[in-house]
């Protein structure tokens, strides 16, 4: 029996992603693959699945098998559910500890202006995308809360990197704009504030059609 | 501000957002002013204050710095009275913004002194700082929203394995930690007052569902009323069984019909 | 995208077997497979994966792909290793069928305030501690869901009213002979108290597997 079957039916039976270390662990100490050669037969798998349905990707916590999202719009008919759509006070909460982890509850409530609600916070936990990492030393000990990796996992990224970037600020002098909305009065003096780049258009995004 | 070439994801802006005292209402507010019986939709329709400022600067070229300020605090004021039947917290928040654009405009009226030297910063700069950074990260929602996801846009491919199930022992469980995580549930259920739990004594409600079970599995469509009655039971069982009855027809789950005055009573599930 | 290719993804995403009729409702009406073109697929299929470590086969329900038993001996290596454990929803789910059965997936829904996935009302059902009684007649018809006789067996019950009454549960000291994780509140574990982590570390830190 060689190495590369036994990988592909153990990411065909694990149910999640398994790491090369998972990988390595399947076989007997006398046997076991180094790195390499695992590495080396997942490179194979892919090769193998290329011209398949599924597609054998890597995620945050190792490799999994997936269906290739072109068939995604066939198969929504097979569950009856239809996806979860999550409300923006979940998603920019989520967007928030994504990019400013960790995060307390106060941080969060600070960007957006509004109380946090805890069903959203537990929400998040039980859907295991965000987990407390430790507590901020400051009176009160808040919970400092940050992703986790069945997070990227579902969102199909190797690390938090793979996240779109978020918009930079850029310091532009606010008062050679003239066509400005924020209409500042004739004896201001000039002041310098940041608004937003819209840098992201041209950096590259996922390209992948994503069925709503 | 470039911000307002972004796009804009108040997403029920064109349909009618609810009905006020009868009549849809169909537009969103054109300035800080939102008339009082629209306050609670508003409150829904946006994020909180940030994300109000932002639609208002995006769509109604408002210019947020120049407000009226005796008009919008005495509206603001009313709010207060009517905060009362409204979410109390949410509606804080944007009294809050109101006072802070009210404080900003009052600086700016103030006249320079002309000897002072010293740079001052200037009032709205927190405010435009504020709004940027929340607009950063609604992008980043909506940016991770659009991301392919599993279950949506992807589906683990699995395949079955035979021996799995002998295999795992299915995790052992004790009672009281699922006491615990009722005791849980109810302390936050406490919280809100819309949750009901029913409070009806267990023995009841597992004699409801033992009714249910045999109503949905028997063969015939009606099931006599006494053949719930166990004699060995005695009057406490009798009276389980008989609160259990009320309690099912009460929650729409049974019919309790009775063809003449005296003759046999019978049950049948509401279902198909 | 060709009807081969479409079964095959199904097969891998579906969760149990898929029978004929159950593939031809993936299409819609216009483009739906005869029976015939079906199994002309999967017999295509089944040759294709003939060199693989996984196959092809029919069992009662229909067809389902499953790992070639000549593998299972690697594989008990991988399933060995975690211990599961129930998710804190489960727990919460159960707890509420259990003292407000029959109840319906909305009035647990409602009670805890956030959604209840599928997979924890499945786990139930395979448990054989929770089982649909009936259908409420509302719209949508939902399952009313009631514990069974093995739920009141495994927890040593006679009936369901050896459970603590409920006006007296919120009373009773449960955490005092027990083990303190189960008390985790939302986002406050009583006895996590280190310091924030490097991210990453805290991030690929190993933890129970946790089911649903």
């Amino acid at each position: 029996m060689n190495i590369k079957n036994i990988i592909e039916a153990a990411l065909f039976a694990a149910n999640g992603p398994l790491s090369i270390m998972e990988i390595q662990d399947l076989f007997l100490l006398e046997d076991r693959p180094d790195k390499h050669l695992v590495r080396k037969a997942i490179k194979d798998l892919k090769e193998d699945y290329s011209a398949k349905s599924i597609e054998l990707v890597e995620v945050a916590s190792g490799y999994r098998f997936q269906v290739k999202s072109e068939y995604s719009s066939w198969l929504a008919r097979l569950w009856e559910e239809k996806p979860v759509k999550y409300s923006r006070a979940l998603l920019e909460t989520l967007a928030i500890i994504a990019y400013q982890q960790p995060a307390t509850r106060g941080d969060i409530e600070e960007i957006r202006g509004v109380a946090v609600s805890t069903n959203i916070i537990r929400t998040l936990q039980e859907r295991e995308w965000v987990r407390v990492i430790g507590h901020k030393e400051v009176p009160g000990r808040p919970a400092l809360y940050a992703t986790t990796k069945e997070f990227l996992d579902y969102f199909n990224l190797q690390t938090l990197a793979d996240l779109p970037p978020l918009a930079s600020l850029l310091e532009i002098d606010l008062s050679a704009n003239q066509d400005l909305q924020l209409n500042l009065g004739d004896e201001t003096p000039p002041i310098k504030t940041e608004p937003i780049q819209d840098e992201k258009e041209s950096l590259s995004k996922p390209t992948t059609e994503s069925i709503q | 501000m470039q911000m307002e070439n972004t796009s804009d994801n108040v997403a029920p802006i064109q349909q009618t957002l609810a009905l006020v005292d009868g009549q849809p209402y169909k537009d969103l507010p054109e300035d800080l002013y939102i008339p009082p019986d629209a306050l609670e939709i508003f409150l829904e329709t946006f994020e909180g204050p940030l994300d109000l400022l932002l639609y208002l600067i995006k769509h109604q070229n408002l210019d947020i710095l120049d407000i009226p300020v005796l008009t919008i605090t005495e509206q603001y004021i009313e709010y207060i009275e009517l905060m009362q039947h409204l979410r109390m917290e949410l509606a804080a928040e944007y009294l809050v913004m109101a006072a802070m654009l009210a404080e900003i405009k009052s600086k700016m009226l103030l006249p320079k002194k002309s000897d002072e030297q010293v740079e001052e910063e200037d009032p709205r700069s927190e405010l435009i700082r504020r709004l940027q950074e929340y607009e950063r990260f609604k992008r980043a929602a909506d940016d991770i929203d659009a991301m392919p996801r599993l279950y949506r846009d992807h589906y683990l491919a699995a395949a079955e394995w035979a021996i799995e199930k002998m295999e795992k022992p299915p995790p052992d469980v004790e009672l009281n930690s699922i006491l615990m995580a009722f005791q849980d549930v109810l302390k936050r259920a406490e919280k809100y007052s819309h949750h009901q739990i029913l409070r009806e004594p267990l023995s009841v409600r597992e004699r409801m569902s033992h009714i249910l079970m045999v109503l949905s599995e028997g063969v015939e469509e009606f099931v006599a009323f006494h053949q719930f009655f166990m004699l060995n039971e005695g009057k406490s069982g009798a009276v389980v069984t008989f609160l259990a009855i009320l309690e099912l027809s009460k929650e729409g789950l049974i019919d309790i019909i009775q063809g003449e005055p005296l003759s046999e009573i019978w049950l049948k599930p509401i279902i198909d």
